[in-house]
This record gives structure tokens, sequence and C-alpha cells, in this order.
């Protein structure tokens, strides 16, 4: 209830501050924003903030400076915005949260559009329970990036599921990185480790581009991934579908690279109604199999910019 | 070589080689079937394949970053660099241009990376931390604008062969790596570029005094060092069958300079050894392969990292040197250097 | 014979080249220049950048990099290099967030204890470094991965600290006209570089420091405690770390253990670019701390833009990054040019 | 002396570096109030004499006293605390630092704990007046000449010293009013009760000074003896062991040359700010000797012709061709060769090997494609270790690790392994001993007659006067005179030097 004039879409100035662009869903995201915006013709200022959190307090604070009418943040980390979003507040500039919540006083954002990271993870995890029925099955994990927070919850949500079925148990867990070589690399070191990987019966990945390079890993040891060693992984990016049609993965939980559309509504509405929009929009985790037709998917997603 | 220099190269040889052994040793009793080797449908399949094979890009940047750092010099735009490279080969090759094309341009945007450094250290008089650390933001920049941000993936088999592909059952990086060094070491070492090096690095102002064209052997080891980005650069795109600009090369300038340094060569410049340096960068990989099969959590990685290092740190001191001559002095073992 | 000593004196005394001023402070002269010029050209570009606001955020959001540059600065001084620090201020911060939240310790019991264990981290390493004879790269290297390897083991995750002591701090600003705040952070960010200026310029230890990165042998031939200076470089270095740490955990009033990965090197192109010597034995902490708001500035205009894509921000920070350096070399190379010796390459 | 109660005394002194033996059982004592003068050849030990003493070395044996009580100074402070002030033989200076700081270091005046630039630039001045030097002592002590250096060095060394004062080669390239005022100072400290070592190669210096002598040779003491029951032949024959067969003295080249057209010819060569315009045409076989005081611009005027700054006006033609030399490379390409002044930074490429640096300017000139082969390489360097009289255990040694004087050997046959057609010597025989002294200069006249021409500057006028056949007096980098045939002695130039300056006196003060 801060603002005094009701703006309108059109002449809105939002500052976008994104964490970087250390991964194709990232880049996806940034160009479905700047689109988004472009739809509603709302003049997008960005900022790339090299993985760097202090980067990010300082594109908000000059955004502050600058004056414009609202603020998109995807924070690198959970914790730390406090006294930057308190300068945003005093400014009377709502900041609407992207990808990621964090945790300080609720009423410090507009709302945050976030999936649940630690729902993915179970997603993945019923899968596999699923598929592998009460079979014994000895599960390696590819990890993000130690002390970020998708790796953290996606983590967490997974062995919640485990934690209930006794066939399964997580043998090997190390980080990938999120990246396809470290991918590769940290899967050949699990195929030498488990007898060349016959003793393996399933691959979660953190994310689609280590799949990618632990499928190929598998495939060099010669077996044969999505049959002799089942994948599932997170994020949904093109290449993770190219792979299902070619019968090489199995399945892949959606994170949608379009939390801006959503946020964009909240923010007109609220700008035009005054409505304080839910603290949170959580959007879908879908989970896509092979079933999905693979193909199809790919195509429509091969132009988003991943 | 005369006895004098090949009794100095074998004392700075032997505790790389030892320090490598060690970690290899440790990385065993963690893990027995690490020294297995088999042959996997034509390609050898084992740890110690893994750790040529991995260590691969990072050797071939060493022998590179050695000669810069022989100069006196440092290159820290390689990474970068690989991330161009890579970036330019992919969408080459995804455009369906030949082989050859994707290489010859790939490769020549490295050469002109180095030219740029070269020209900016040499001729511009930048210190060449900053010099190339230029290139390090903007490659990464010009690698993502080539790619849009995207990782770009092809299935062009002649590129994913340079990756993954096996020559008489070594690994491809593997045989590049090792054919490089071999041409890099006759060239230095044949000619006279080595010992112009190396006189540059020591003393410049002496050089230039003795009438070496100091310029142009600066230039030349930092198109020397960009070629060999490069050239890691195709083989870790063509590795993963894709183009991952946002993380290609991530870090690895640190990676294959300490492999330099652990190879025994001075950053303040002078004596250099290019297969040490291929020792060191086989250290680094050794200690990264034996962590990832030791089955620790992932938290530990850096401590493992911190401790191994300071281990080598140890053994490789002058300190210890000394300590192990007058052991080898006592039992009669007479070390001349 | 003796009559004409004098005259050799006289000889002497015509001041060798005489020029606008002396080539040690060339550099730092140029550096300053260049940067008012920078700015003038932002402001002209974007007049929002001339308010009090943008001014006095480029000292806060800089204050932990300037903070950290200034021991960096001593060790490029004594001709090393500390790659470690990043990965302190990280511990630090984590260890600061574990100490306060989990264990309840007052935070300035807290702050002593973390600045207790940087500087010994520091010291340790320059022991190292001189009584093993180890280049301080690696050194310093292995303390990069043991820092943040520590604070992964203190935790994974990013812990906010909560403690009504950080709010009062973070409240401790001087609010200037036109809505810019003058942060506490800002001020011990200045404060630490005018106790540098003075170390470096006014006391023996400095002296020492600039002598050890001039040569070591030299120096050691002339009397100076090669090791313990070296050893105090470096836990000087670690103590502005672990300082730098505090500053970014009241920044963030929280502790991660990816924070400011990679500052190392921001501080090290803050140094370089402020015309320290990489190689030692010359530069100016002052430099420094234009180096740093150098770089904040770059940060600032671009944001201000707000037009660049992510790859275009890389390359337009780089480019300007190039520009800046060639400016300072070109202001330099004209006026240092000498007709004498020592110039010879 | 009266009261022989040894000050410092040495016992059994011994050191070996890596199996060499560089001191083998060596007594030393030195007296209250005695200048005590240490000779030997080059590589004889008397450095590392002098660093066991001051504790840089660790010795392998023997003990040291101070007035009889045993002491061990670790390292260069701990020989400081003891009132022990050094000038080792490289000018071990900081040139980063201002002079005043160098002076200065590690006991700087202090006002409220904090330096005090005023006092300390102060003391500086007058302290660096008392050896008739008066530069802006603000100004970073790399910018000045060796000579310059040198004296800094002196200026500490002397301020520090308490009890001792070791001089390593303290005047090998001062001129004679610098020698002049050393000496002053020395003989005040003397009279002050202070014992002082002084290394030189100069015997005339030693007869001036020195009341005992000590010779080394191969790291043993030969013998001690008092100046005044010896002679110069007696210490040459206990250095070299052998007679020093005398080089012909008298003005040794001839002026025959004369006749020959000029190869090489500088015509209006100059440089703004640092040497005027000059002419010098030199022909085959020519020794062309530049004398001048310190800061007179013979450096600059060797640094103009070698190409390493470059000249903004004046023309060079050779052999009629008028050609450009813009860098040192261009120079070495047209035959030339330039042994520079200071051998520690512009000289020796310290970590390579002995090898390496005698071929290096050879290999410059073939360029990196046409190597010479390990063999020729170490056939070159044999042949010019032993042309040289080089003293090293073997050819693949760092140069670094070579004494002063053979270090200077080893940069003069870089050039001679050119077989350059001109070359310049700036100081060319700085620390190198008498017998290799007549050696190179043997060497030189043997080029010479060979058809190489050669410019020689140096502070020893007598030395030029013995091997040049005309002789160029700089003045405020001005060429203010040439002699030439008869008129070749050291006063001539003395002479010279003085009226050259007569009329600008004035701009001068
Ligand atoms: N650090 C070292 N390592 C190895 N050998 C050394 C070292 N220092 C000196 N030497 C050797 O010890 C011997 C004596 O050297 P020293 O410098 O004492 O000779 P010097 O009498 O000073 O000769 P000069 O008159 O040329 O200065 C030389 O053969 C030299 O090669
Ligand atoms: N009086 C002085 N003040 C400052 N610098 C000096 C002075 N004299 C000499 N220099 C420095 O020494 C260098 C050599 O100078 P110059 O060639 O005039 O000396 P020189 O005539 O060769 O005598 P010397 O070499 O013994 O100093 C000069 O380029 C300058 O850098
Ligand atoms: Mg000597
Ligand atoms: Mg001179």
């Amino acid at each position: 209830a801060c603002m005094v004039t009701a703006a309108h879409a059109a002449d809105m100035t939002v500052g976008f501050s994104q964490i970087g662009s250390e991964s194709g869903w990232r880049a996806a995201e940034t160009s479905v924003t700047r689109s988004e915006a472009a739809k509603r013709g709302i003049t997008l200022k960005f900022a790339d903030a090299q993985q760097k959190q202090e980067n990010q307090i300082k594109a908000i604070r000059s955004f502050v400076a600058q004056g414009v009418d609202a603020i998109l943040l995807a924070p690198v980390v959970a914790t730390g915005w406090e006294s930057v979003l308190k300068e945003a507040r005093e400014a009377e500039i709502p900041v609407v949260l992207l990808d990621r919540t964090i945790d300080a006083d609720k009423s410090l954002y507009l709302t945050a559009v976030t999936s649940d990271t630690v729902h993915e993870g179970r997603v993945a995890g019923e899968w596999l329970a699923g598929t592998v029925g009460d079979k014994p099955c000895r599960v390696v994990e590819l990890q993000g990036t130690v002390g970020s927070s998708p790796a953290i919850n996606r983590k967490k949500g997974f062995d919640e599921i485990v934690a209930k079925h006794d066939n399964i148990t997580v043998v090997r867990s190390q980080t990938g990185d999120f990246t396809r070589t470290k991918g590769k690399e940290v899967m050949e070191s699990f195929l030498k480790a488990e007898d060349g990987g016959r003793s393996i019966c399933a691959l979660y990945a953190h994310n689609d581009d280590m799949a990618v390079g632990a499928i190929q890993a598998i495939k060099e040891a010669g077996l044969k991934p999505g049959s002799d060693i089942l994948v599932v992984s997170i994020d949904a990016v093109p290449d993770i579908f190219m792979a299902m049609a070619n019968g090489e993965a199995n399945a892949t939980v959606e994170l949608t690279p379009n939390m801006a559309g959503p946020a964009f509504e909240a923010l007109v509405a609220f700008k035009e109604t005054g409505k304080e929009p839910p603290k949170w929009i959580q959007t879908e985790s879908r989970l896509y199999t092979r079933d999905d037709d693979p193909r199809r998917v790919y195509e429509e997603k091969k132009g988003m910019g991943y | 070589m005369m006895p004098g220099t090949a009794t100095r190269a074998l004392a700075g040889a032997l505790p790389r080689f030892s320090v490598l052994a060690l970690i290899l040793l440790a990385s065993w009793l963690a893990f027995p079937g690490y020294f297995d080797v088999t042959v996997n449908d034509g390609r050898l399949y084992g740890s110690l394949i893994d750790v040529l094979n991995r260590g691969a890009p990072v050797a071939i940047l060493a022998i590179g970053m050695t000669l810069v750092i022989a100069t006196g010099g440092v290159d820290l735009s390689v990474g970068a660099v690989m991330a161009v490279s890579g970036a330019v080969a992919a969408t080459l090759i995804a455009d369906g241009q030949p082989l050859a094309v994707a290489l010859a341009a790939a490769l020549g945007a490295g050469v002109l990376c180095g030219l740029w450094n070269g020209i900016l250290v040499a001729v511009l008089d930048i210190q060449p931390i900053v010099a190339t650390l230029i290139l390090m933001v903007t490659g990464r920049g010009i690698a993502q604008l080539v790619t849009e941000g995207a990782i770009v993936t092809f299935v062009d088999e002649s590129l994913i062969f340079i990756g993954s592909g096996a020559v008489a059952g070594m690994p491809m990086p593997v045989v590049i790596a090792a054919v490089l060094a071999a041409a890099a070491v006759l060239l230095v070492r044949r000619t006279a570029l080595g010992m112009f090096i190396e006189a540059i690095g020591v003393n410049r102002r002496a050089s230039v005094q003795a009438g070496l064209n100091v310029r142009v052997v600066l230039i030349a080891v930092y198109v020397a060092s960009g070629f060999c980005a490069a050239l890691a650069g195709v083989i870790v795109a063509a590795d993963i069958r894709g183009a991952d600009a946002n993380n290609a090369g991530l870090w690895l300038e640190l990676d294959a300079i300490l492999a330099v340094v652990l190879g025994g060569a001075s950053l303040l410049g002078g004596r250099f050894s290019i297969l040490m340096s291929i020792v060191g960068a086989l250290i680094i990989q050794a200690m990264n392969t034996g962590i990832l099969i030791s089955g620790f959590p992932p938290e530990f990685n850096l401590i493992l990292k911190a401790a191994i290092v300071v281990v080598i740190l140890v053994l490789q001191s002058p300190q210890a040197g000394r300590i192990a001559a007058a052991i080898a002095a006592r039992t009669g073992i007479t070390r001349r250097r | 014979m003796t009559t004409r000593i004098p005259d050799a004196g006289m000889l002497n005394a015509r001041p060798f080249n005489v020029r606008l001023f002396n080539a040690g402070t060339l550099p730092l002269v140029a550096t300053l220049a260049i940067f008012a010029l920078a700015y003038a050209v932002c402001v002209v570009q974007f007049p929002a950048m001339l308010s009090t606001r943008v001014a006095a955020n480029l000292l806060t959001d800089n204050a932990f990099l300037g903070i950290v540059a200034v021991g960096m600065t001593f060790v490029i001084l004594s001709g090393g290099i500390d790659l470690s620090v990043g990965s302190v201020i990280a511990f630090t911060g984590v260890l600061l967030a574990v100490l306060i939240g989990r264990a309840g310790v007052h935070p300035l019991v807290a702050f002593a204890l973390a600045l207790a264990v940087a500087t010994a981290g520091g010291a340790v390493m320059g022991a190292m470094i001189h009584h093993l004879e180890m280049p301080p790269f690696i050194v310093t290297l292995a303390g990069m991965f043991l820092a943040r390897g520590m604070a992964f083991v203190l935790t994974t995750d990013s812990l906010p600290v909560e403690h009504a002591f950080y709010a009062t701090l973070q409240q401790l600003y001087w609010r200037l006209p036109g809505g810019g705040r003058l942060t506490l952070i800002a001020g011990v960010m200045v404060a630490v570089t005018v106790a540098g200026i003075i170390l470096a310029h006014r006391t023996r230890f400095g002296a020492n420091v600039y002598a050890l990165g001039g040569n070591r042998t030299s120096a050691a031939l002339m009397g100076v405690p090669v090791g313990a200076t070296t050893i105090a470089v470096y836990a000087l270095s670690g103590f502005t770390a672990g300082l730098a740490g505090i500053v970014f955990s009241l920044y963030t009033s929280a502790g991660y253990p990816l924070a400011a990965v990679g500052v190392e090197l921001d501080a090290i192109a803050a140094v370089v670019i402020g015309g320290t010597l990489l190689t030692g034995g010359a530069g100016f902490v002052a430099g420094t701390f234009v180096g740093v708001l150098m770089q904040g500035l770059i940060q600032t205009y671009i944001v201000f833009d707000g037009t660049l894509s992510s790859w275009w921000t890389k390359i337009v920070i780089g480019a300007l990054l190039f520009g800046f350096i060639v400016q300072q070399r070109a202001l330099v190379w004209l006026s240092a040019r000498r007709p004498s010796a020592g110039s010879a390459t | 002396m009266a009261h022989p109660s040894p000050l410092l005394e040495a016992r059994g002194l011994g050191k070996s570096f890596l199996g060499q033996t560089a001191l083998d059982g060596v007594d030393f004592t030195l007296r209250a109030g005695e200048v005590h003068a240490l000779l030997g050849e080059n590589g004889a030990g008397k450095s590392t004499l002098v660093k066991v003493l001051t504790g840089v070395h660790r010795r392998d044996a023997g003990t040291i006293l101070m007035d009889g009580a045993e002491v061990a100074p670790h390292d260069t402070a701990g020989a400081q605390a003891l009132g022990i002030g050094t000038v080792y033989q490289e000018v071990n200076l900081l040139p980063n630092l201002s002079v005043a700081e160098n002076i200065f270091l590690g006991r700087q005046p202090r006002r409220f704990g904090l330096v005090d630039r005023r006092a300390m630039e102060r003391n500086t001045r007058t302290l660096l007046a008392g050896y008739g030097l008066a530069i802006d002592v603000a100004a970073p002590l790399g910018r000045f000449s060796v000579a310059v250096q040198q004296i800094v060095a002196i200026a500490r060394a002397v301020d520090l010293s308490g009890r001792v004062l070791i001089l390593d080669e303290p005047t090998a390239s001062l001129d004679r009013q610098e020698v002049e005022t050393l000496f002053a100072v020395v003989r005040r400290l003397k009279a002050r009760g202070l014992g002082i070592i002084f290394i030189t190669h100069f015997l005339d210096q030693v007869f001036a000074l020195a009341d005992r002598v000590t010779v080394l040779r191969n790291g043993r003491r030969i013998d001690t003896v008092a100046v005044a029951d010896t002679d110069p032949m007696a210490i040459v024959q206990m250095m070299l062991g052998r007679d020093l067969e005398e080089v012909e003295s008298g003005p040794g080249r001839p002026a025959a040359a004369a006749g020959a057209a000029p190869a090489i010819a500088f015509e209006g060569y100059g440089r703004r700010r640092s040497v005027e315009p000059f002419d010098l045409a030199i022909r085959p076989g020519e020794v062309i000797g530049i004398a001048g005081l310190l800061g007179s611009g013979r450096t600059e005027t060797a640094r103009l012709l070698f190409g390493l700054d470059a000249a903004d006006s004046g023309t060079v033609r050779i052999d009629g061709r008028s050609v450009r030399i813009a860098s040192p490379r261009h120079a070495v390409a047209l035959g030339f060769g330039y042994c520079p002044e200071d051998r520690k930074t512009d000289g020796i490429v310290g970590d390579l090997s002995v090898r390496e640096n005698i071929v290096l300017a050879l290999q410059a000139r073939r360029g990196w494609l046409r190597p010479l082969s390990r063999a020729e390489q170490a056939e070159l360097a044999d042949r010019f270790v032993a042309a040289l009289d080089i003293r090293t255990t073997d050819i693949e040694k760092p140069v670094k690790l070579l004494s002063g004087g053979n270090q200077q050997k080893a940069v003069l046959a870089r050039w001679l392994a050119t077989e350059p057609r001109f070359l310049i010597l700036d100081e060319p025989t700085r620390g190198i001993d008498v017998g290799a002294h007549a050696e190179i200069i043997r060497l030189i006249n043997r080029l010479c007659d060979g058809g190489m021409s050669l410019v020689v500057i140096s502070s020893e006028f007598d030395e030029l006067v013995v091997c040049s056949s005309r002789i160029v007096v700089l003045r405020d980098r001005r060429h203010v005179g040439e002699l030439a045939g008869g008129a070749l002695t050291a006063t001539a130039i003395m002479r010279t030097i003085a009226a050259g300056g007569a009329d600008d006196r004035t701009e001068a003060a």
C-alpha cells in the first residue's frame, strides 16, 4: 500500500539483477525475461552480476539511485539482502524475487516467483522409486556446485524419497559443478570405482548438463545409458530431450525459465490496482519422460535461448 | 647434455617424479583397482588412463604457460581463450563447415588472442598480469557472444574424435599433448629459442644489450601460449560434444600456472623445463582423480587438495632437498649437482 | 688536486634530468588523473551518477575489496603474491556466522577471534614461504584451498547472522545531502587505506617491504630482517583479509562459503592498476585505493547503462580496463622518457 | 702499530661451495687503527673471506674473534650490530629506494615513531657532501651511475661502522677525485682507531693507503706483510705465484693507423639532455680512449654509439655507406660490441651458465634458427675461459656464482666471441687482477692489430694513456678536447678537463 500513482505497464522501467550466465538454463531465463518484458512494453534494465552477490547488491543500489519502478532479483544466495532491500523499500520500489527465495523478512519483497527445488528432488526420486519398483538399486549422484542452494535442496528432496525405499541406496555422491566436463570426469571415476559401472543401476544428476556429460562417459565405458544405467536429472534443457529421444536418458524435471512472466503479471496488477500478490508464486516442476515425445519438446525448446 | 646440466636436471626431476609416484600410490591404497588398465573396444581403459586423458588439456596449457613464465610473464587468459576457440570450432562445425575450416578458425582465434597479449606486453609494455587479465575477462565474453550463452552441441564425428577418439588405444588428447610436447621441446632446445627465452627471463636489460630481439621473442611466447590454449579448448569442447562458453576452461589458468611452478620454474622467469611442467600437470590431475576415486564427500575436496599441495611443498622445498642430500651423503650415495 | 674536489661536487650538483614530477609518483598521478576523467565521462553520460548516493555506494560496495587490496599491496610490494584472500574472506564470514549464530558468542569477541585466526594463517604462510623457500604462489594457493575447504566443512549452506549488535552496526551511517550514506564499513575502508599509506611510506617496516621487493639478496646484505618482514607482510595480508571478511559479513549479515570467489584477482588487479609493479619494490597504497574505485566505477557504469547482455558486459569491462591501462601507460611513458641509463628496455 | 691487540681475528677459516674450496684454513688479523689490504687474483677468495667474516656465508671451519672474544654474526644485521660496516663487491644497494633511504635503511631517524624524511634527507645531504657529491637524495638510486652508487654504498658503510670497515673493491669505477676523497675519509677513520679491510687490484692504492697486506691465492693465505717492508713486484709475485711479464708501456698504440681512412664515422652525433653533438671517426685498428670525470657523459656517449639510446641528431657512415643504428640489434648486426659499465644489471645473465653467457651475443647475431651446436658452444666457451683465464669449476656453472672479476671477463668474452669490428668497453678492467689485466690488454692489442677498432672508457687515466692511440676528453656531457701522439699524458687529460670547464663554470654551479 505504498504506491501513490498507479503506473501503466507501458511506461514502466524494471531493473533486473541477474546472477550471471553460468549455464544454458540461465541464458534462457534471461532471454525469456527480455522477451516477456518486450511483450508488455516494459523497459528492462539488465545487470549481470558475474556470479557475485556484491555485484547484485551494487546493481540494486544503482537501480534505486536511478529510480526504477520495480526490481527483479534472481538472488545468487539466500542470505544477506536485508539492508539493500530496506533501501529499496525506503525508496518505495517493489522487489520481486526470481527462481530463489531469500531468508529475510517477507515484507522486504513483493513476491517470489520460484520453483520448489526440494520438490524437484522429490519428483526425481519418486520417478526413480516408481521405475525400479522393489528391485535393489544402487544410485550414483552428481551434485551441483557445493554450497549452492539448488544443489543442497535437490539433494535433500531426493534423499527424502530414497530414505523411504530400502532397496534404493545412494552409493556415491560427488560434485560435478553443474558442468558437462566435470559431470563426465566424475562419472568416469564412478564407473571405475563401481566395477566398470556394472553395479550401478541409476544416475541422479542435479542438472541436465552434468547428465549429458555423464551419458557420454557411460557410453565410452561400453554401457548403455538409459537402459544399463537409468538417468534422471533436473532442468529440462533441450539437449536432455535429444538424449531421451535417442533412448540415452530416462527422465527430467522441468525448471521453467519463464519466471519473469508471472512476475510481470503480479507487478502490473499491483501497480494498477495496488493489490498485493501472494508472497510465493510457485512454478510447476513438471516431470518429462520418454513418453512425452521428447523430440517435439526439443524442437519447442530449441529456440528459447538455452 | 653436459654432465653439469645433466645432473642438475636429474636433481630437479627426482622430487617431482617421487611426488607423482607418492600420489599414485596413495590413490591405489584408497582404491585397489587404481592401477588396472584394460582394453575396452579398442581403447585403453582405467584410472591411470583417466589421469593422462583428463590431464592432457592442462598439460597442453602448461606447455605454453611454461614459455611465458620463463620470460618472467604470466598468461591469465588461457582459460578464456579455451572458451573462445571451443565456441568458434563448435559453431562452425554446427553450421556444417568441414573440420579443417573449423580447426583452422579455432586455432587462428587462439593465435590472434596470443598476438594481442604479446603486443600489449612487448610493445605497450603493460605488466603481463594486467595485460592478460583484460583478455581473461573479455575473452569469455566474446566466447559467449559467439554461442549466445547457450551450449552449442554438435554431432560431427571427426571433431568428436579429437576429444574422445583413440589412436592405438591411447586417447586422442593424450596423443595430441605428447606430440605437441615433443614438438615444443624440439623447437626450444634444438634452436636457440630456449636460451633466448631464459636469457630474457633472467635479465631483460642484458638481453637487449646482447642484441636479442626481445620484443619478437616475447610476442612469440604469448602466441605460443594462445595456440596451446586454443588447442586445449578444441579438445575440451570435442570431449563433451559441445562448446560451453560459460564454463570451458574456467579457472584452468590457475591449474596451468600451478603445473609450471610445480615443474620447478620460477614465476620470476629464467630456467624452465617443459617436461617437468607436464609432470606438474600430471601431479595435479593425479591429485584430482585420486580425490574423486577416494569417495570422500565433496565438501572435503578442497581440504584434501590443500593437504596434498602442502605435502608437495615440503617434499619439493630446497630444505628437503638438502636433508635428502645429507642423508644420501651419509649413506654413501654421493649426488653431485 | 684537492682544490678540484669541491669542483667535482659542483659537477654532480647539476640536478640530473629535471622533470615535472619524480618518476616514482608518476603512475599515481596518472591513475588519479584518469580516474577523474573517467568519472567525468560517466557523469556526462548519466548525470544521475553525480549524486552523493552513487559516490557513497562506490565506497560502501567496495569496502571489503579496498581493505583486502591494502594488504595485497604490501604483499606485492614485497615481491610476493597472496591468492588466499578471497577464500579467507569467505571463511571468516562463515566462522563469524557459526560463532555468533550457533555458539552465541558476542560479535566483538567473534571479530577478535576471526582476526586472530586470519592473521595467524597469514603468518604461517609467510613462514612457509621463507623457511621452505617455496614460491608464494603455491603456498598461498594451498591457503586458498584450505580456507574455502574449512568454510565448507563448517557449513555448505549460507548462514544468516541475526544479532542486535549487527543491526546497530549496519545502521551506523552518516547521511549525506542527496540521500547518500557514508556507512561504517566505508569508513573502515578509508581508515585502513590511510593506515596503509602511513605504514608503507612512514615506517621502517614499510621501507623494509620496499627493500625486499627491490632485491632480496641486496636487502639481506643491507641488514634487512628478511624472514621477519616476509612473515609480517603475509600476516598483515591475512589480517586485512580477515577484516575484509568481517566487513563483508556486516555488508551481507551472513556467512556463505562460496562468497568472494575470485576476489584475489580483483584485489591484484586493483593493486596493479593503482600503479604498483607486480615484480615488487615500487608502488603506492593510495594508488590501490584509486584502482579499487576504478573497478567499482566500471561496474556502476555498466549497471547504469543497463542495456548490455551478459557477454557484452564482460567485453565492455575488458575494453574499459584496456582503455584505462593504455592511457595510464601513455601518460607515464610520455613524461618518463629519460635520456640516460636505466631506461634501456 | 705499537699495541698489536687484534681488533678482529679469524683463525683457520674454511669455506667450500659444492665441492669447490674457496677458503682453506685462512688466518687473518685486523688491528685497531690499521688499513689492511687484502689482495689476490680473481677468484682467490677475497670476497668470500669478507662474506664469511660478516656472516653472509656460513663458515665450514674456523673461528672469528673480536677483541679476543668469539663472535658469530649469522647475517649482515648481526655484523652491523657488532659495528662492522661493509661495502660488498657488487654494489648491493636498492635501486628502487631513494638515495636517502638506502643510506638510512633500518636506522631511519624517527619522530613520534614515524620516519622523519626531512631529517633523513638532510643528514644524507651532509653525509654525501663529505664525498663531494651533491645529488638529489630523494631520487631513486637506480637513476645514478655505478660510480655514484658506489660512493653512496661507501658513505652508508662508513656511517654504519663503529669499529670495522670493510671495502671490497670500492674504487673499481671511481676516478681520481673520488679515490682521493675516499682515502681522506679512510685516513680519518683510521685515526679514530677503526680497523679497515681494503680490497683492491690497484697496487698504487695499496701503497698509498695500507699498513699491512694479506695475499690470498686459491683460497689459501700466502703471507701477511707490512707495506713498509715490501714492494709491488714482491706482492705481484705472491699473488700470481710467478713474475708478471710487463706489458709494453708508454703510448701503447702507434699512431700509425692514423693514415688509414676512417672505417666508422659519427658526425654531429648527439642526443638532447644527454650528450651534445660530436664527431668521431674511427680507423681500423685504432684504440680511442674516452676520459672524463664522473657524470661527464662517457657512459652515455657509449650508449649512444651502440644504439641503446637513440641519437636525435647526426649521421653514421660505415665504409662510406650511411647507416642507421636504432637498436643494439642493429649495432650488433653491424659488428659492434659493448661491454657495459655495470656488469651486474646490464652484463651477465646470472642464472645462465658461463657457456651460455659467452655465446649469447654471437647466437643473437646468428638468429634463433641457426643455433650453435652444443659442441661449438663448448669449444668457444673453453677457448675464452682459457684465453681470459676465467676461473670456474666448469663452463656449466651459473655465471652469478663466479667471482666478480671473472664475471667481468665472461662479459668481455661474450663480445670477443662475436669477433666485432668495433668494440666499446666501459670500464673494461673493473675488478680484474693485475695478471689478467696484462693478459687482456695483450689480447686487445692483438685484436686491434687484426683490424678491430676500439673505444675504451676508463677512470684509470694511466691505463687509457697506455693503450689508446687517441683520447677524447669529456666534460659536462660535451667533448671538450682530443689528445694524440706525444700529448697523451694523464696530466694533459686533467688539464683539458679543467680548461674545458673554464668557460661554463658559472652554468655548472
Ligand atoms: N655462492 C657461490 N657458489 C659457488 N661458488 C662460489 C660462490 N661464491 C664464490 N664462489 C667461488 O669461490 C671462489 C672465490 O670467489 P671470490 O668471490 O671470493 O673471489 P675474489 O677473490 O673476490 O675474486 P675477485 O677479485 O674477482 O672478486 C671463486 O672461484 C668463485 O667461483
Ligand atoms: N651527477 C649525477 N647525477 C645524477 N646521475 C648521474 C650523475 N652522474 C652520472 N649519473 C648517472 O650515471 C649515468 C652515466 O652517466 P655518465 O655517462 O655521465 O657517467 P660517466 O661519464 O660514464 O661516468 P660514470 O660512468 O663513472 O658515472 C648517467 O646516465 C646518469 O644516469
Ligand atoms: Mg671479489
Ligand atoms: Mg660510465
